[in-house]
């Protein structure tokens, strides 16, 4: 049975790194994000494996901080930083540091 | 399906969690944009809790979840909406000399073979601990580790976090009265009741890490962090933290878990003991209490470095 | 390979891509996540080392990390907000190296 | 009996997980991309924690378990939501012309 386990934790693990293909190709920045957030969710089955097949309780607590904070960094991402044309991001000297 | 196989399939998982690793820090420095950088760096953290988690390493992997997924991806993507320019693209770089590259192969080789060269096996401090556990007041080895025998580093921590606060309040200007929210966006009142609600689940999973760190993986640091969370979290949903406890009470709390340690190392003193030397039959609860306020002004002083603001020096009216 | 070798050797691996870095790029924000990487290549050696003590592992390195985590965090805030007054005071996101000022 | 149902569970879980990663490698926008996503978050994760639910020593752990996925289902519903939203009131361009709208591969 824990061989099982390990063996969906190492598939989840290559859909992870599929997934990061989105993140390098984008093409808009919530696409990033949106796979960034698919990765939030395969780590916590990969903890909850990986706590079931090593016997690892703690992890659970791991995978449920995880869980509990993942709405942080996308709250950040919609209200903060959404590269675009939100009025108030100025682009003030754009190219300033292209020497 | 035996130990073998089993075996085999962590020694995979391993591999696959290395190369993952080493690929997500070189593309998220490499990035043609800052904003997939930061992405990246995102992802980085998220596999980086998995290292621990396979390196029996639970508690550094409750503290990098929280830190990671709570504060790191929230504070570089603000710093990244307030820069002049977010753009750095191709990435401006120094043309890379034939010294740095000696530089590096010396390093890789001088670090490589001080790897190598150690025993496959050793104790370590291991055994000095668990013979000492019994006079530690808790019983989880880490907690014992962070609260008692060095107690010491600690307390400087937390006196390094109030002075990184320090430092972050003298270079940024004071609150502005206006609200941080994105005024072009219109949130559902749905979706921020929902995040509204989470905070104090939040609050709750830092209090049950708290208590749970006496005998098993958790502890202040991870509680902290995730109230710290819980604190982003607020600011983010347009509640302003630093203008409801503007003045002392607020920085009270920021001091409260320096001064609650320093207080109690010095009040074990006076029974003739050393500085931090906790009197064996209530280490336990000291170190609750040391733990709780520390917990308390973690969240805080991490929540302010976050918010990046000089809270204005009286109540606000 | 023994799991903590692997893990160490990733380790110095992260720090020889944060080093690297840290020192090509010129923008401060790849700078600051350089510095970043480079520290949880510390960090990973630290907790794998700790690792070959068998079967419960060495507690003071792992105290050592989740302290050395946590300044991390606080000094990469402390850096983020001299990176925005920088970018504020100048317009620019990099130091001149290069040029020689007066 | 118990364990091959959790595999089975797991398995079927695995398969959303899959699914959920090749819509958001393969499908053309933003929205769909994220219909595809939160099918993995709720439906991938439920049958996995389903699965590991039966394994599970205590009914504290089956709870935990069980929180754990309700977090990540109201994590992935408000960040959805929120995602969408956003995408929305910035225009964000709905793949092709939306007048055929169900046709395109």
């Amino acid at each position: 049975m824990d061989s099982f386990f390990i063996t969906v934790a190492c598939l989840l693990l290559l859909t992870l790194m599929a997934g990061l293909w989105r993140v390098l190709r984008g093409p808009t920045a919530v696409d990033r994000m949106m796979a960034a957030q698919l990765f939030g969710t395969t780590a916590v089955a990969i903890l909850l494996l990986l706590a079931e097949a090593l016997g690892q309780p703690a992890m659970r607590n791991v995978a449920l901080v995880f869980a509990l904070l993942a709405v942080v960094t996308v709250m950040a991402f919609v209200h903060r930083a959404w590269p675009g044309d939100e009025p108030r991001h100025q682009q003030r000297g754009r190219h300033d540091d292209v020497e | 399906m035996g130990a073998a196989m089993t075996e085999a399939g962590l020694f995979l998982l391993d591999l696959l969690l290395v190369l993952t690793l080493l690929c997500l820090a070189w593309w998220s420095l490499a990035a043609t944009d800052l904003f997939k950088g930061i992405v990246l760096f995102i992802a980085f953290g998220l596999v980086l809790a998995l290292a621990w988690v396979r390196l029996d390493a639970p508690d550094v992997a409750l503290a990098e979840a929280a830190i990671g997924a709570g504060l790191t991806g929230a504070l570089l993507l603000t710093t990244l909406s307030k820069l002049a320019s977010s753009i750095d693209n191709p990435p401006a770089k120094r043309s890379s000399p034939v010294l740095l590259w000696v530089l590096l192969v010396m390093l890789a080789a001088v670090l490589g073979y001080a790897i190598m060269s150690l025993p496959q096996q050793a104790q370590g401090l291991a055994d000095t601990v668990a013979s000492q556990m019994g006079n530690s007041g808790v019983e989880h080895p880490v907690t014992a580790v962070l609260l008692n025998f060095r107690g010491y580093d600690t307390l400087l921590e937390m006196a390094v976090l109030l002075l990184a606060l320090i430092a972050a309040w003298s270079l940024a200007p004071r609150a502005a009265t206006s609200c941080e929210m994105d005024e072009a966006l219109t949130v559902s009142p749905i979706v921020l009741a929902l995040f509204r609600m989470l905070i104090p689940l939040m609050i709750l999973v830092a209090a049950y890490l708290l208590w749970v760190g006496a005998h098993a993986p958790g502890g202040a640091f991870q509680a902290g962090s995730v109230l710290a969370a819980a604190g982003v979290l607020a600011l983010l949903c347009g509640k302003r933290l630093e203008g409801r406890l503007a003045g002392w009470p607020l920085r009270l709390g920021l001091v409260l878990g320096t001064a609650m340690f320093v207080a109690v190392a010095a009040a074990v003193m006076v029974g003739g003991a050393h500085l931090l030397q906790y009197p064996l039959a209530s280490a336990g609860k000291l170190i609750l209490l040391i733990e709780a306020a520390a917990t308390f002004s973690i969240g805080l002083t991490l929540a302010m470095l976050f918010s990046g603001q000089r809270p204005s020096r009286g109540p606000a009216s | 390979m023994s799991t903590p070798l692997l893990y160490a050797l990733a380790g110095v691996g992260l720090c020889l891509l944060g080093l690297y870095g840290l020192i090509v790029y010129a923008h401060l924000l790849r700078k600051i996540l350089a510095l970043n990487i480079m520290g949880s290549g510390v960090f990973l050696i630290l907790v794998a080392l700790a690792r070959r003590s068998g079967d419960s592992p060495d507690p003071v390195p792992h105290a050592m990390v989740i302290t050395g985590i946590v300044v991390a965090v606080s000094a990469t805030a402390l850096a983020l907000v001299l990176l925005v007054r920088f970018s504020a005071a100048t317009g620019r996101n990099q130091l001149d190296d290069d040029e020689h000022s007066p | 009996m118990w364990n091959s149902l959790s595999i089975v569970l797991i398995m079927i879980g695995m398969v959303f997980f899959i699914a959920g990663t090749l819509g958001l490698l393969r499908f053309p926008d933003v929205y769909t991309r994220l219909h595809a996503l939160t099918k993995a978050d709720n439906v991938g994760l439920g049958f996995l924690v389903a699965g590991l639910m039966l394994q599970a020593d205590s009914l504290t752990t089956a709870l935990l378990l069980l929180l754990i996925w309700v977090l990540v289902m109201l994590a992935g519903a408000g960040a959805g939501q929120l995602v969408a939203q956003a995408a929305l009131q910035r225009q964000h361009p709905v793949a092709k012309s939306q007048d055929d709208g169900r046709g395109h591969d």
